[in-house]
């Protein structure tokens, strides 16, 4: 029991202590990649620090809505921080709910910022509110079909016994439809976590922002508390992709050894998958907005012929 | 426990109930105040009675009445009650009892209707309650057309406005086409089976020809989808839930078009015997169709109400997705998986009534202030009426199936079930399951902007318009009704264990097959392990991390100054409504995205000032999209309609020799055929 | 030249099926006319490795020679014939299909499930180990078929053509190992001087009307 | 994506080393911070650039500070989109009649703690410009200024020493 209590505790201060560093390791990747130095590794640690002193400053025109939204964002975050196997899949407070309850909750958060996003009355907000919605639902299909592609297999909607029973499987690698269901779901992940070439992170131009446009009126600490957010939803998902489709060394049992090669085996995936972003970030152009269904559309079909293969090819 | 004495008298007290209100609106029809307070009132204590009855029901009571004085050539009038009825007796009194107390004062600006309105609602809601009563074909029949006729009332209450009238005429003509489908479908059957009584046919059911019961099937689902509103028979809902006053659009989407889906599940599952999975995959594909197509006219559509009623399209559509995957699973003999998919469809459609009460009900509180529909014309609400702001907040989440509310859970458990559909060993039906899974996640994003969007542009930003900015809260009995609704839908999404046992055992009963979901306060398990979720655990942490996330702030000693300022617009002058992004900008890529769906058409015209044409007087810009389904299904229906009934005039000759001539030959015909 | 010796043979075939249905829909996903190739190019040379898969494991010399050839003409042959073609008529993207990548992805998946049903037969008859890339196989063939019906531009519909032609040969790979080597040259020989007439052709189309367009052929009619 | 790759492999990082602040011309005027504010800035500070009437020389010069060669983000530095997200507001330019509102607003908009410095001569006293009929005045008229590069335009070495030299004293030498 205390083992159970401590393990969940320390896979939750993981995600949600490192969900910076790995931002900014991307980050520090990007500018190597493109010959600079960058900041270094901790830079969003120093960034958040800083905002939790600066005022805030509101817009006159919002409701509570807009109030409330920044702890909706982390709140959310934070409870999918325990859904989500990090280190262990024999911790139990994945009884909370499956990979399901883990998207609906993820779009909860999507839907309190979009509607952060129109609260100010400007037209920014709502333009960045409009985008995100539309490709938050388009992605929905593809989340949803790569899902049942996974546990099908799996036999299990649940998230600790998908990636035992992916674990379990020694030729996973040669099975088309879990290299399918991946590239589906890495596609989904990059839209969903505002990645290139659906959002670009780092732009300046109100016109082709989408994730950042709806939080253009934050400020202080409801800045850091939406960054955080999106610091985690990062980790979570990068940690999904990497313990459901190459579940080696994730623990299956409490001890500690097992638990010590889970965090290796986790900076290990964690790294080649922020290192593969900052590499695709580096090489690809944002697409336009409306190419990205196209996109979407096609990671669709790859997680339907996930589904196909798994019918059609016994 | 009651005995069946006991029950009858329970519903014989609400019938008299209902009379008595019916009575008080015909006797007060000068004095609109107390008409107003009694009728409804009256039908108000009725209701409450029917949600006895519903909870009796459910908890294993039942009775069957056969009054054979009563329309002695069918039969007699035959009421029976088992859960199945028992729980839409709950659904339709959790659907009316809010809805009739904010009539109390949402129906105060009807000062001429206000006798109309309490009739017809005091007939409107016994209707209700004796067609999911009825046992056998005449009484089933009369009732059915004593509610869609009650309900055409209630539409035409402001029937000076032409949309009314053509919205009122075009549900008369549907449902009364869904009627004759219905009639069909009955007198086949009981030329089949010689039996007036609906329980025996189950019975008698295998005994009749398969392809007989398919096209009875066929015919009857046409007629039970039309009062459903699955697409594409659902072109009177958007038009007629909108025209009718705000708490009979909640009860008209709430609750009337779930006895669709109650006699859908009923000639399914029981009066016609068990059927061939392609029933459950007609049906699900209608679903997946109706869900689909249901939201994406909700997301582009401006009028507040019209936006609902396309959204109970959508809804009726999730709840078909479960009831044909009920079906399907049931020819395939996976009994618990029916049962699973069945209780999924009933969870969704009780969750359904609350949720779309709740949106109605508060969508007429702000239309009954604003004097508008038009979302365009809204904006800033939350502020000037914050209560009724925060309900439509709460049921925006719930509908969009957001957690903890309970339209997730009835999601949850609908998407549980349906991905569950690999045991059945048929690759063509897995891959159908699989196309209903994606539409079903496709429709719940698409649910979630429209709901961002029906909220946002209504009730956050600045007021668009002159009467917006007057606005103010509603009255007690408005808030009193919206606040049980918000309730509701919190404790049936944080405490579904209390629906799920009941549905556990009404489905068990009808389905005779116990659904594969095992269930506490903390847990929900569907197939065993398939999967889990424990909705109280998922709202108290989701409660606290909030919270402590607020805590660890004012812990870390974060800087908790607020200062407010304007708006960043890049440092212009002035923020007005004009800068606000509207409702039709919002819905722009989804038109573009589902351009082939929409088939938009724009126009835009710009004056400009003589001197040079980059000084811009006026622009106006103009958009309208069209219905695939009327163009293309209807619209040939129509033509093809006005073309024989132009023939048909000829005929018409206004010479009286002529008609009695008719009637002569009608009188022969009818005599040689008898013979 | 053993790679992964545990590994069982269906299970590689099926995955080297599924890379090659990939790619395919990579093709139509892609916009510029330089990126088909590539992709085309990718696949041929999946398809060649499917073949070195069969021949290794199936035990046929003769295959490996197929292999290697096809490997020569379709991964670097006929991939720079075209990107020569490419660069000459001096048109990058534009690849003007008659439908949206959606609505043609939407396709091209009906047509996967359509190759499903009409070779569960062929499925259920052949008992060789790599029976299960058939449907992927023949998907191939379909969509290859699509492509150069929704293609606009006469490049693009030679790249379609030689889809086709990559399927057909993995039907034949998977169904029965390969057909002989004689036969299989001839065909090669035969594709790559189709694929260089239509080269010149398409050259020469340009030149005369300053446009691939085929729709505008009708104007020939005169 | 090949040839972006091998090009991206063969380059080496360019950014040049220390920032040396012997040749720039920089003024501190006001200095309403406290000691921890400055000390957290001296780890991360987003900055928002306003041009209320620039000859876009300076821009030219700023845009530079983003390239690999000065690459200001190695300091903890970045430009973003909001005000609301700046700590620091860069001001290029004589102020003009029309962008002094805006200015204004830019200020007030930005939640305090905050910095301003003014880059360019023309920011410090409108330069060239100085006594035109569309000019307010410099920079420092409209709102409080922190520190003054000077420079027509100043050399990105210089505007970033500028704004290192905000929190120069807490960063050590």
């Amino acid at each position: 029991m205390l083992a159970q209590i401590g393990i969940t505790i320390a896979q939750w201060l993981v995600v949600v202590l490192g969900a910076p560093v790995l931002a900014g390791v991307i980050r520090k990747t990007k500018a190597r990649l493109q010959g600079r130095r960058g900041a270094g590794i901790f830079q969003p640690y120093w960034d958040l620090r800083k905002l939790l002193v600066k005022e805030v400053v509101i817009a006159e025109n919002t409701s509570w809505v807009f109030r409330l939204t920044p702890y909706v964002a982390i709140g959310t975050m934070l409870l999918s921080a325990f859904i989500v196997p990090v280190l262990t899949t024999a911790a139990e407070l994945q009884f909370l709910g499956n990979i399901i309850l883990l998207m609906y909750v993820f779009l909860l958060s999507t839907f309190f910022l979009a509607l952060a996003g129109l609260d100010a009355g400007s037209s920014f907000g709502g333009m960045g509110s409009s985008r995100e919605m539309a490709i938050a639902a388009l992605a929905e299909p593809t989340v949803m079909i790569a899902i049942f592609a996974i546990a099908l297999r799996a036999g299990s909607t649940g998230l600790n016994e998908m990636i035992n029973r992916a674990a379990s499987d020694p030729l996973l690698l040669l099975n088309p439809g879990h290299l399918l269901a991946f590239l589906s779901f890495f596609i989904v992940a990059l839209a969903e976590t505002g990645r290139l070439p659906v959002d670009n992170p780092s732009t300046h131009l109100e016109l082709t922002m989408i994730h950042e446009a709806m939080i253009l009126e934050y400020s202080g600490r409801y800045l850091a508390l939406i960054e955080w957010a999106s610091f985690i939803k990062l980790f979570l998902f990068l940690t999904l992709l990497g313990n459901i489709f190459f579940p080696w060394g994730v623990a299956v049992t409490l001890q500690p050894g097992a638990v010590a090669i889970g965090v290796f085996a986790l900076v290990i995936k964690l790294g080649v998958l922020a290192l593969g972003l900052a590499v695709l970030e580096t090489a690809l152009a944002k697409l336009r907005l409306f190419r990205v269904p196209e996109l979407l559309s096609g990671s669709f079909m790859l997680a339907l012929l996930a589904v196909i293969s798994f019918f059609f090819l016994r | 426990m009651l005995n069946s004495a006991a029950m009858l008298t329970l519903l014989a007290a609400s019938l008299m109930l209902f009379a008595g209100g019916a009575a008080g609106a015909l006797v007060f029809d000068r004095e609109s105040g107390r008409c107003r307070r009694m009728t409804h009132g009256l039908a108000l204590c009725g209701t409450v009675l029917v949600l006895i009855l519903g909870i009796a029901g459910l908890t294993g009571n039942s009775f069957e009445l056969l009054l054979p004085r009563i329309l002695p050539l069918a039969g007699g009038l035959a009421l029976g009650l088992d859960r199945l009825s028992a729980f839409f007796l709950l659904t339709i009194a959790v659907g009316v009892i809010p809805s009739t107390l904010f009539a109390v004062g949402y129906t105060r600006q009807y000062r001429q209707e206000q006798a109309l309105l309490g009739f017809a609602l005091n007939v409107f809601v016994p209707a209700m309650m004796l067609v999911v009563l009825s046992r056998n074909v005449l009484t089933f029949l009369v009732f059915w057309e004593a509610m869609s006729l009650a309900s055409y009332f209630l539409v035409m209450t402001e029937k000076d406005r032409d949309e009314t009238r053509s919205a009122g005429w075009l549900y008369m003509v549907m449902t009364h086409a869904g009627l004759a489908c219905l009639l069909i479908g009955f007198l086949a059957m009981l030329q089949a089976t010689g039996s007036f009584s609906m329980p025996e046919w189950a019975r008698a059911a295998e005994g009749v020809d398969s392809g007989v019961r398919s096209l009875v099937f066929l015919v009857m689902a046409a007629g039970f989808l039309s009062k459903a509103g699955a697409i594409p028979f659902h072109v009177w809902l958007p038009r007629a839930h909108p025209a009718a006053p705000s708490h009979v659009s909640a009860m008209m989407s709430g609750v009337m078009i779930k006895l669709g889906v109650y006699g859908l599940i009923r000639i399914g599952f029981e009066w016609l015997g068990p059927g061939p999975g392609w029933w459950g995959v007609l049906i699900m594909i209608v679903g997946a169709v109706s869900a689909l197509l249901g939201v994406l006219y909700a997301l582009i559509d401006s009028d507040l109400k019209c936006l609902l009623a396309y959204s109970s399209v959508e809804n009726i559509g999730v709840i078909l997705l479960g009831v044909g995957a009920g079906l399907v699973f049931r020819s395939y003999n996976l009994g618990s998986l029916a049962a699973l998919a069945l209780m999924a469809a009933l969870y969704h459609s009780l969750n359904h009534t609350v949720f779309k009460g709740l949106l109605f009900l508060s969508a007429g509180s702000v239309v009954h202030v604003t004097g508008t529909r038009i979302t365009e014309e809204m904006g800033g609400l939350l502020k000037r009426m914050p209560h009724t702001g925060a309900f439509f907040l709460i049921g925006s989440l719930a509908i969009s199936a957001m957690p903890p509310f309970n339209g997730f859970i009835s999601e949850w458990l609908t998407f549980q079930s349906l991905l569950l559909s690999f045991r059945v060993p048929e690759q063509f039906i897995n891959l159908v399951f699989a196309l209903c899974i994606a539409s079903l996640a496709l429709t719940a994003g698409l649910a979630a902007a429209c709901f961002v969007r029906a909220f946002g542009i209504t009730f956050l930003a600045l007021p668009r318009g002159q009467a917006v900015e007057q606005a103010h809260e509603a009255d007690w009995t408005m808030r009193t009704s919206m606040g049980l609704l918000a309730l509701a839908c919190l404790t049936l999404g944080v405490a579904p264990v209390l629906a799920l046992r009941v549905l556990s055992g009404a489905v068990n009963e009808f389905l005779g097959a116990a659904p594969d979901l095992s269930f506490d306060w903390s847990n929900i398990a569907a197939a065993s392990a398939f999967g889990t979720i424990a909705p109280l655990w998922v709202a108290v942490i989701l409660a606290l991390l909030m919270l402590a996330a607020w805590v660890g702030l004012r812990v870390y000693g974060a800087n908790f100054s607020r200062r407010y300022y304007e708006t960043w617009g890049c440092g212009r002058a002035v923020q007005t409504a004009d800068f606000e992004y509207t409702a039709a900008a919002f819905a722009n890529p989804f038109k573009r995205v589902f351009a082939f769906l929409y088939r938009p058409v724009e126009e835009t015209e710009i004056e400009a000032h003589s001197e040079s044409r980059f000084f811009v007087k006026t622009i106006t810009y103009r958009h309208e999209s069209r219905s695939i389904i009327e163009d293309s299904i209807y619209a040939p229906i129509v033509a093809t309609v006005r073309r024989l009934a132009a023939k048909a005039r000829t005929v018409q000759s206004g010479n009286v020799h002529g008609y009695l001539l008719y009637i002569l030959a009608a009188l022969l015909t009818l005599l040689l055929f008898a013979k | 030249m053993v790679l992964f010796p545990e590994l069982p043979f269906a299970r590689v075939a099926n995955l080297l099926s599924f890379l090659f249905l990939l790619m395919s829909f990579l093709l139509i996903i892609r916009n510029s006319l330089s990126a088909q190739v590539r992709m085309f190019a990718v696949q041929s040379g999946v398809l060649s490795a499917l073949a070195a898969v069969v021949a290794h494991f199936g035990g046929s010399r003769e295959l490996f020679g197929v292999a290697v050839l096809f490997a020569f003409i379709k991964v670097i042959v006929i991939p720079r014939v075209l990107t020569r073609a490419v660069s000459k008529i001096g048109i990058q993207r534009a690849v003007a299909p008659y439908l949206g990548t959606s609505v043609t992805l939407g396709i091209c998946a009906g047509l996967v499930v359509v190759a499903f049903y009409v070779m569960a037969p062929v499925m259920e008859s052949n008992r060789l180990p790599t029976a299960d890339g058939i449907p992927l196989a023949f998907a191939g063939v379909l969509i290859g078929f699509f492509t150069t019906v929704n293609r606009r531009r006469a490049l693009t519909q030679i790249l379609g053509f030689l889809m086709l032609e990559n399927g057909i040969f993995m039907v034949a790979l998977l169904a029965t190992y390969g057909v002989p080597l004689i036969v299989e040259m001839g065909v090669f020989l035969d594709v790559l001087v189709a694929v260089l007439i239509l080269e010149v052709f398409v050259y020469r189309i340009k030149h005369n009307f300053d446009s691939i367009e085929v729709s505008q052929m009708g104007a020939l009619r005169g | 994506m090949k040839l972006l790759l091998r090009k991206i492999l063969k380059t080496p990082v360019v950014t040049e080393s220390g920032i040396s602040t012997v040749d720039a011309d920089i003024e501190t005027l006001g200095n309403a911070l406290t000691k921890e504010v400055r000390k957290l800035f001296g780890r991360s500070l987003n900055i928002r650039e306003v041009d209320p009437g620039s000859c876009n020389g300076c821009e030219l010069e700023i845009g530079g500070l983003n390239s690999p060669y000065y690459d200001l983000e190695r300091f903890g530095l970045h430009f973003v989109a909001s005000p609301r997200h700046a700590d620091c507001l860069l001001v290029t330019g004589p102020v003009t009649r029309n962008m002094a509102d805006p200015l204004k607003r830019t200020y007030d908009a930005t939640p305090d703690p905050k910095i301003v410095v003014a880059v360019g001569d023309c920011a410090k006293d409108c330069g060239i410009f100085a006594g035109g009929y569309g000019v307010v005045g410099p920079v420092s008229s409209v709102i409080p200024v922190d520190v003054v590069v000077s420079g027509c335009p100043p050399h990105p070495r210089a505007i970033l020493a500028g704004i290192l030299m905000a929190l120069r004293e807490f960063r050590g030498p």
